[in-house]
């Protein structure tokens, strides 16, 4: 069988997964919608290696392959079959999608037990990981755009996944509403691209590009810019991010898949898939690479101040992101693909231990409480750990490398792009502090009170279950903090899930060693052959000198964050009291929430207000509809006021009348 | 098997019904209401793809006098509403059947003379005879409103039907005038038969007026805004399968009439006027949208996000582009198969609630209704036309033909697009999720609405898997719809509207400067 | 008795064998009918059994007017003169005279229980109603000045009467006298307009108006611009647009209708609109259609005028005999808009438009009187409360007359207004078109209240007898209020047996409401009738 | 003698008729001077069959009379019930219809 049968059906199983749990959703028992999920994500896996295996079969300028079912909106030269394009980009994303999804998904089946919404919540999931993969395979911008907005809808689904939350629902919307901004700027981008090509094929826009554009033609960036626009929305980029910490909201499991590992990467894959076009707009791809450069740069910041320890990670999500978009707008794309793999191993390896650790305090997020775990939950601590000096660029780890890789691309590339390579650096460092910030405050010092009685082999429960944001009592119908909590220590799916986590993250680096080897670049060769960027990355093993930087950096990191929440506990609170501005400035993230409120928000909201009462009140309803009636009204008043009842009334109109009459015709006549 | 079996057949049934004993005439509707399905299903299933041409020709005299005769025929354009029409039609039927109506003759029989009236109008190609039937389809609403309608039903329902006569009023006369100008022009003996007036055109001054005249009646139909003065009072006081069928299908007619009558036959007016009519529809699409979510009412959120759907619609047909065409006749189907079922859905919703339609009343209903949040789930999301729903591909399709036509109009479009994102969740937000409304308790859905809504969502997303449905039997007819108004603005020469359109003798009709005949 | 016999009589009576005109009874036919009818009615009424007088004089009118019809449907298509060219037997005349027939028919079944035709006799009652025919019919087929005034008082002076018959109801008298002072004044400026035209012309009959204005050997240039003839011609429409009720000419209607008995009124609702706007076809569009261009864009305006007037009017009314009345103005309007065309379509259009607005007038006041005999205040419009779940086959007829009136599709009226609107278009007065389309726009404000009411509002209680003497009672004794009369007013008429009583009057009211629906879908017959009527009129064009 | 001044005659006697009609009340006195009315119509009417040598217009005369009679005879009969019906004779008590 050729290798996109094996895509349609990565694309088939988490469908009929979809489909069987949630209509099964009376008749499945206990944890078997669980493992159905898992079941379906990891078949997809398994076809996904096959279709490696298919690909590297091939020669290597064979390896595009594109395959159509049937034809979904073909008409007046709009030609939109459902088709999927399997070539080494696509087939790295599934593998390392599905592969992590798997993972996840297996973490979840203990991690939910107990929660009402159990099957709901796996149905949920297969849609997202399908809508995932579809848009990872699609073959055209109609189905990237169906992609993409089913994992927008997904994510909706599943961060709003305790709704009767309203933070919850909120931070739903929220992130739907900003999702859906994303899609109209894809939309438009299309549009701005398909009226000069023709077509909405990839292959066949990618062909036509160069012959239809000039370098740099308006059209062309703006339409890049659109894109980008749509990425950035996906990839959580300013000014585009606000809904990502809010998203936490979610189960911790739904953070690791969708916040971390995948969807949210799916703006570097955009971007990567576009590449043709983006170098032939040089301006618009360099728009990117700043995006990504601050973003890298405040999101870090903003890490260092919040306290809730998932949103930590989601803004150090963020910051990596932010690493990914300014590598691949740069033309770093192999380093950057595997930064996204390497993150998405270790992001999701410390969501889930985060998430242990959220269990193990009853649902309860903040750093200010938590201290001491280190005894309480060892296997977490491990890795956190692991997960944390991947993160933060140690040696061996695969950070580390894959970090590295971009950097030493922006300062190879040169031509401004220094600047964003020592950017990075000052990132690294960030990343340093912030993640062993999360490591010495949660898992040192005194056991917090949580943590001992979970010393003593029980799992701690509010009586009163609350909701950390709002403190407003909770009901348990829809779950969480439902009745039980688990975490990985108790837990043996929850242990495979993140050891093998653990492990990927300590050995990821390996796959592209400079002047060992380079496996994925090797492999992404194909996708990316013609590309004048791709043909600059620096010949190996001249860089050194970036890794024993990149490794020096992150140690400093680590030491900083020692000095500071280790051995003289009293720091933070003077470094905050000495650049009180600037902590506020952190603390409140810089205030974008408030910023899109003033700007944007509200303003809708008062025009909504005034036009549903003034204008469409008053003007349609009384002036339009009213007048006409009231005009109506007035003559007919008249009219029946004139009807005395008075005989010698009546003559004298009509004598009136007959005067009127004769003057017109005694004009005439004259 | 003619078209007249097919229009006629509803009122048939209506008046068989009346004779049988009052508590069975409802279902006994509801059940032969699947005839009229059927064999429009038959027509569509007949129905020969990539003819431009009529199919199914009715053509007799009607009033020899005034060259009235009684036409219908079915093409690309009208082909999959009859079938909207008769789907929707039945949904209702089924959906009141299993509710008890005080004088349930005059119910039913009303029902039938508006199904006949509106598949007449959809099959009508004599002028004349859609203007009857256009004006008819208005009469038994104006009696299920007033009779069976809720609030102050009496003034909603005049409100509604004088708003919309006046509409018709003055189509009457542009009709008659087009017919009459057109004999005059060319001394040609009357007609109002259509294809034979595409053939005459008319002066660019009667055009121009004639023009505004259809423009107003459907507008007011549609509505679009500012001509919605009756919408929230008729909506709000209908009876839910008359809201059902009203805002699914009847609002199609004037939209229809739009491509079938307006574009071919005055194409320079419609050039003329299209920077108009797309800033109205834009207008109303903001519009609407920010009353759509400003509004606490279910119902309305529902009306309103019609009256967008609409302006969409409008968008598309003025684009006067064949994508912008195709898209419109998508979004006609897609948009009468969510509204119906949101209807429903709005009625189940209020039945939770003490038979309040105020959102804020709402809240957390989802919890013993997996079910029904699930059908409310997928319409919702079909309603803000969520990339992989056939509302989608129309919305993208009409939206392209705006961006080729007029750059700007198509981007601040989109905000439309936006905005329904934001007032479909919420509402679906404010009824389903949050914590449980004050009078509002969980209960999962009855058979007797799932019966009613059920199918419709199961076409939902069929047509999200294969859209191309819709498409492809409407292509060659919109073509040549379109190619008069885009010889007009000199986009084709008129050599490719020879090729398009379905009569050879449109070559010197259009000189290329569109000069007066 | 044999021949030489009978010769030899006649000499010796010495009867000379006078050579007396030529006469063509054939034509003459329904005139004859008419008169000789309505005579012998008048001596039937003198009858002593009351039998005789409530059974046999309605049974022969209904024949008279039966014979009448068969002898103008035997007439159609031959255009004859007689009497020395004063009258024309046409099918324009013949098609307005059958309107009349059946209109009074309608009004004779109508009038079989009412009070009104006891108290004046049910003779007198039943020949002044055929004498008016009589006089519409001259009047529609005069072609001569004198006929023509002639004709217009014998329509109306028996309806002068006939408004009043009802005497025991002050309401009645009222209307009566002011029908009478208004109308006389109204005759008076016509026929001093007649005078002036005369006058000017030199000639009495038509064709020599005609001449004389376009220009002939005593007139050479032509009489366009001459004031005399314009004044009178200025009088004439004032005369004639009293009689159609056009405004600001209009305002005796709604009394006298209110007032009259409601057969009477309904007869004058059709058969007198259809005789005013009948004789505006005759003298406009052929005596003086050369002076079109002067008097055209004065009736257009009148008839804006009265399109509004009278639609505007009919919105706050409570009675629907005043609704009725204020609708008829505004109906008066559209016709007139048809006169002013003044082609050959434009006389089809108003034929055919006088045709659809005949049956549902009629059924609309069947109605009417059916409510008025079931309850006091019946003519109101509360009191069709309920109709339609109660007495459907009274609701439905007036809700058909309603939903055509105002010129709904699959209704007479609706081919009507597509008629009217066509003409008028053709002949350049689009403008006037939509001012039709404009007041049908506001007539919907009524009519559909009406509907409403009938389908929409639930039945208030029926009104017992003494409630209904209370409802009525109590009018200031200044108006003539006296105790006895208004217990006749009230109890005493054949109120009570409402089903059994109405069953004519519900036979009325579904015939014509049916009619109203029938040729509204098949609408060729009348089509094809009217065609001839355009026809006679183009001979002379 | 010019046609003129019968005009004119006739004229003011129309307009002495119709104010008649305006100022009076009793309707007795109205019937008067709608006769008057249709009186100057004769008087017109003989001048111009005068002016013309023609008899239409005297034919015409003479109609008129006879109906002026009619017209009179039912406004008395009319007066006459409603005396008997003891309605105030003057019109402008005959308000029971209006609006």
């Amino acid at each position: 069988m050729a290798a996109t049968t094996f895509g349609w059906l990565v694309l088939l199983c988490p469908l009929v997964g979809t489909a069987v749990i949630g209509l099964g959703y009376k008749r499945l028992p206990g944890r078997s919608p669980g493992w159905i999920a898992t079941a379906a994500i990891g078949l997809s896996f398994a076809c996904a290696v096959v279709m490696l295996v298919e690909i590297l079969d091939r020669g290597s300028s064979h390896r595009e392959l594109t395959s159509s079912l049937w034809s979904y909106a073909v008409s007046v030269g709009v030609s939109a079959k459902l088709e999927i394009l399997v070539d080494p980009l696509s087939v790295f994303m599934v593998l390392v999608v599905s592969g992590v999804s798997t993972l996840i998904h297996l973490y979840s089946v203990s991690y939910m037990a107990g929660d009402r919404g159990y099957t709901r919540f796996f149905s949920y999931l297969n849609y997202f990981v399908f809508s995932m993969l579809l848009l990872l395979l699609a073959g055209n911008f109609l189905l990237l755009i169906v992609g993409w907005a089913f994992v927008g809808a997904a994510s909706y689904l599943l961060i709003s996944f305790w709704y009767r939350r309203t933070t919850a629902t909120r931070a739903g919307i929220k992130a739907f509403v900003i999702n859906v901004v994303g899609d109209v700027g894809l939309v438009l981008g299309t549009f701005f691209i398909f009226t000069h090509t023709g077509t909405l094929d990839f292959l066949q826009t990618f062909a036509a590009a160069p012959h239809v554009f000039h370098h740099d033609s308006t059209d062309l960036v703006v339409g890049c810019l659109l894109l980008l626009v749509g990425a950035f929305a996906k990839s959580a980029q300013i000014p585009l991010h606000t809904w990502l910490p809010d998203a936490m909201e979610g189960p911790t499991p739904v953070s690791a898949l969708i916040h971390a590992a995948t969807m949210v990467t799916a703006g570097v894959y955009l971007i990567a898939r576009m590449h043709p076009l983006f170098e032939l707009a040089p301006t618009a791809a360099d728009v990117g690479a700043v995006g990504g450069c601050l973003t890298l740069l405040i999101a870090g910041t903003i890490g260092l101040a919040v306290t809730d320890i998932k949103r930590v990670i989601a803004y150090s999500t963020m910051s990596q992101i932010g690493y990914m978009i300014m590598g691949v707008s740069a033309g770093a794309y192999s380093g950057a693909l595997f930064l996204l793999m390497a993150h998405a191993f270790f992001k999701a390896l410390l969501f889930m231990a985060a998430g242990s650790l959220i269990a193990a305090m009853a649902g309860n997020q903040s750093l200010d409480r938590m201290s001491g775990f280190r005894r309480a939950l060892p296997f977490t601590f491990g890795c956190f750990v692991i997960g944390g000096m991947a993160l933060s660029g140690l040696p061996p780890f695969s950070g580390w490398f894959s970090k590295d890789d971009i950097l030493a691309y922006l300062n190879h590339r040169g031509g401004g792009f220094e600047v964003m390579g020592i950017a990075g650096y000052m990132g690294a460092i960030l990343t340093a502090i912030y993640t062993f910030r999360m490591i010495f405050r949660a898992f040192f010092g005194e056991p917090c009170p949580e943590a001992k009685e979970l010393e003593e082999g029980h799992i701690a429960h509010a009586e009163v279950p609350t909701n950390p944001q709002t403190g407003e009592v909770e009901d348990t119908d829809v779950g969480f903090p439902g009745p039980e909590h688990h975490i990985a220590e108790r837990e043996w799916p929850m242990k495979i899930a993140m050891g093998t986590l653990a492990l990927l993250a300590t050995v990821g680096g390996f796959l592209q060693i400079p002047g060992v080897d380079d496996a994925i670049r090797r492999f992404l060769a194909p996708t990316f052959t013609g590309s004048a960027l791709a043909a600059a990355e620096p010949s190996n093993g001249a860089d050194w000198i970036g890794l024993v930087i990149g490794a020096a950096i992150a140690v400093a990191g680590v030491a900083v964050a020692y000095r500071v929440w280790v051995l003289a506990p009293g720091t933070a609170a003077r470094v905050r009291e000495r650049f009180a501005p600037l902590y506020r400035l952190f603390v409140n993230k810089w205030y974008f929430d408030e910023l899109i409120d003033l700007t944007i928000v509200r303003p809708v909201a008062w025009f909504g207000q005034v036009q549903d009462t003034v204008l469409d009140r008053t003007l349609v309803v009384n002036v339009i509809t009213g007048g006409a009636v009231t005009a109506v009204g007035a003559v007919s008043a008249a009219v029946r006021r004139a009807q005395t009842g008075f005989v010698r009334y009546y003559v004298a109109l009509m004598l009136l009348g007959i005067s009127g009459v004769l003057i017109y015709f005694l004009a005439s006549a004259s | 098997m003619t078209l007249s079996i097919l229009i006629w057949l509803p009122l048939v049934i209506a008046l068989v019904a009346a004779a049988l004993p009052p508590e069975l005439v409802g279902r006994a509707t509801a059940i032969a209401s699947f005839a009229p399905l059927g064999i429009a299903i038959s027509f569509l299933a007949r129905f020969k793809i990539g003819h431009s041409g009529l199919q199914f020709v009715t053509n007799r005299t009607w009033i020899s006098a005034f060259g009235i005769h009684y036409k219908l025929g079915l093409d690309g354009l009208n082909v999959a509403l009859v079938v909207l029409t008769t789907v929707l039609f039945t949904a209702s039927m089924v959906w009141a059947a299993t509710r008890d109506w005080e004088r349930p003759r005059l119910f039913y029989f009303f029902f039938g003379v508006a199904q006949s009236a509106v598949l007449g109008a959809f099959c009508a190609q004599d002028l004349f005879l859609f203007v009857a039937f256009f004006d008819l389809m208005l009469i038994p609403f104006y009696f299920l409103i007033g009779m069976w309608g809720t609030g102050d039903r009496v003034r909603a329902t005049m409100k509604l039907v004088i708003y919309t006569l006046v509409g018709s009023f003055f189509m009457l006369v542009a009709a008659i005038a087009t017919a009459v100008l057109a004999s005059n022009a060319h001394g040609t003996p009357i007609t109002f038969v259509l294809s034979s007036l595409q053939h005459v055109r008319l002066s660019h001054t009667s055009q121009d007026w004639i023009f505004l005249c259809f423009a107003f009646a459907f507008m007011v139909k549609m509505p679009l805004i500012p001509f919605h003065g009756w919408l929230a009072d008729g909506y709000r006081s209908m009876p839910i399968p008359a809201v059902a069928v009203f805002s699914g299908v009847l609002s199609k007619v004037a939209a229809y009439g739009f491509l079938k009558i307006v574009l071919p036959l005055f194409p320079y007016a419609s050039v003329h006027y299209q920077t108009l009519v797309l800033v109205i529809a834009l207008f109303s699409i903001l519009w609407a949208t920010s009353l759509a979510f400003t509004t606490t009412n279910a119902r309305l959120v529902v009306a309103y996000s019609s009256v967008a759907q609409l302006g969409f619609i409008t968008l598309g047909i003025f684009s006067l582009r064949p994508q912008g065409g195709q898209g419109a006749l998508l979004q006609m189907l897609n948009h009468g198969l969510v509204t119906a079922p949101l209807f429903f859905i709005v009625a189940a919703l209020a039945a939770r609630c003490g038979g309040s339609e105020d959102i804020r009343e709402m809240g957390g209903l989802a919890f013993r209704a997996p079910v029904l949040a699930a059908l409310f789930l997928i319409v919702a999301l079909a309603t803000l036309a969520i990339p992989g729903s056939s509302n989608f591909v129309g919305e993208f399709m009409i939206l392209l033909g705006v961006f080729k036509a007029k750059l700007a109009i198509a981007v601040i479009a989109f905000l439309g697009v936006i905005g329904a994102a934001v007032y479909s969740l919420r509402v679906y937000i404010r009824t389903m999720h949050n914590p449980l409304g004050p009078r509002a308790q969980s209960r999962e859905i009855s058979l007797r609405d799932g019966l009613a809504i059920v199918p419709l969502v199961v076409v939902i997303l069929a047509l999200a898997f294969y859209p191309q449905f819709g498409l492809r039997r409407s292509e060659p007819s919109v073509q040549a719809t379109m190619a008069p108004a885009e010889v007009q603005e000199g986009l084709s020469p008129a050599g490719v509207a020879l090729v398009t359109a379905d009569s050879p003798r449109r070559v010197y009709l259009y000189p290329p400067s569109g000069g007066t005949p | 008795m044999n021949v030489v016999g009978h010769v030899a009589l006649h000499h010796a009576l010495g009867i000379a064998h006078i050579k007396g005109p030529p006469i063509d009874w054939a034509a003459f036919s329904p005139f004859v009918s008419l008169g000789v009818g309505a005579l012998l009615v008048l001596l039937l009424g003198l009858l002593a059994s009351p039998i005789a007088r409530e059974r046999i004089v309605p049974a022969f009118s209904v024949l008279t007017l039966g014979v009448t019809i068969a002898f103008e449907i035997a007439r159609f298509h031959d255009q004859t003169s007689i009497i020395s060219g004063a009258l024309r037997i046409d099918d324009l005349a013949l098609i307005l005279d059958l309107v009349f027939s059946v209109s009074a028919l309608a009004a004779v079944i109508l009038s079989a229980r009412e009070p009104a035709a006891a108290r004046a006799g049910h003779g007198e009652y039943h020949s002044l109603l055929l004498f008016s025919v009589f006089g519409m019919a001259v009047l529609v087929s005069a072609q001569n000045l004198v006929t023509l005034f002639v004709g217009l008082e014998l329509l109306s002076i028996p309806l002068y009467i006939l408004c009043a018959s009802d005497s025991r109801r002050a309401a009645s008298l009222e209307s009566g006298l002011k029908y009478l002072v208004i109308g006389s004044v109204g005759s008076a400026t016509l026929v001093y307009g007649l005078a002036l035209i005369y006058g000017a012309t030199g000639s009495t009959d038509f064709a020599g108006i005609a001449g004389a204005i376009n220009g002939n050997s005593v007139h050479p240039g032509g009489l366009l611009s001459d004031p005399l003839l314009l004044t009178g011609i200025g009088l004439t429409i004032v005369g004639f647009a009293f009689k159609a009720s056009v405004a600001p000419f209009h305002q005796w209607t709604p009394d006298v209708y209110e007032g009259a008995p409601t057969p009477i009124t309904a007869f004058m609702a059709t058969a007198t609109k259809a005789a005013a706007i009948g004789v505006f076809l005759r003298f406009f569009d052929v005596a003086v259609i050369g002076a079109q261009d002067t008097w055209a864009p004065l009736l257009a305006t009148l008839a804006t005028i009265t399109i509004i007037v009278g639609n505007v009017g009919a919105l706050g009314q409570s009675s629907m005999k005043r609704i009725m009345a204020y609708s008829g103005v505004g109906q008066a309007g559209y016709m007139l808009a048809g006169v002013v065309i003044g082609t050959k379509l434009g006389v089809d259009a108003t034929v055919f438009y006088i045709l659809t607005y005949l049956p549902v007038n009629i059924a609309a006041f069947a109605v009417i009187v059916a409510r008025q005999r079931q309850r006091a205040g019946g003519e109101n419009i509360s009191a069709l409360a309920g109709l339609g779940s109660r007495q459907p086959w009274l609701a439905w007829p007036m809700t058909i007359a309603m939903l055509s009136l105002a010129g709904i599709p699959g209704t007479v009226g609706f081919i009507g207004k597509l008629y009217l609107i066509r003409a008028l278009v053709a002949g350049d007065y689009t403008w006037l078109a939509v001012m039709i389309v404009i007041g049908s726009m506001i007539s919907l404000g009524y009519y559909l209240r009406v509907v409403a009411a009938m389908w929409m509002s639930a039945p208030e209680r029926e009104q017992v007898p003494a409630a209904a003497r209370a409802a009525v009672g109590g009018r200031p004794a200044i108006a003539g209020g006296s105790p006895e009369a208004d217990a006749a007013d009230a109890g005493g008429w054949p109120r009570a047996d409402s089903a059994v009583a109405n069953a004519e009057v519900a036979v009325v009211a579904v015939l014509f409401g049916a009619a109203g629906v029938l040729f509204g879908i098949i609408p060729s017959p009348l089509l094809r009738l009217v065609a001839h009527a355009g026809r006679s009129i183009a001979g002379i064009f | 003698m010019a046609i003129g001044w019968y005009l004119v005659v006739s004229a003011l006697i129309f307009s002495i008729g119709a104010a008649g009609v305006l100022v009076r009340r009793s309707p007795l006195v109205i019937l008067l001077c709608l006769e008057l009315m249709l009186n100057a119509a004769n008087l017109a009417l003989v001048a111009f069959s005068r002016m013309w040598g023609s008899e239409d217009g005297q034919v015409f005369a003479l109609i008129v009379m006879v109906v002026a009679a009619c017209e009179v005879t039912v406004g008395l009969g009319l007066i006459v019930s409603m005396y008997r019906r003891q309605l105030p004779i003057d019109v402008d008590d005959l308000r029971e219809l209006q609006g």
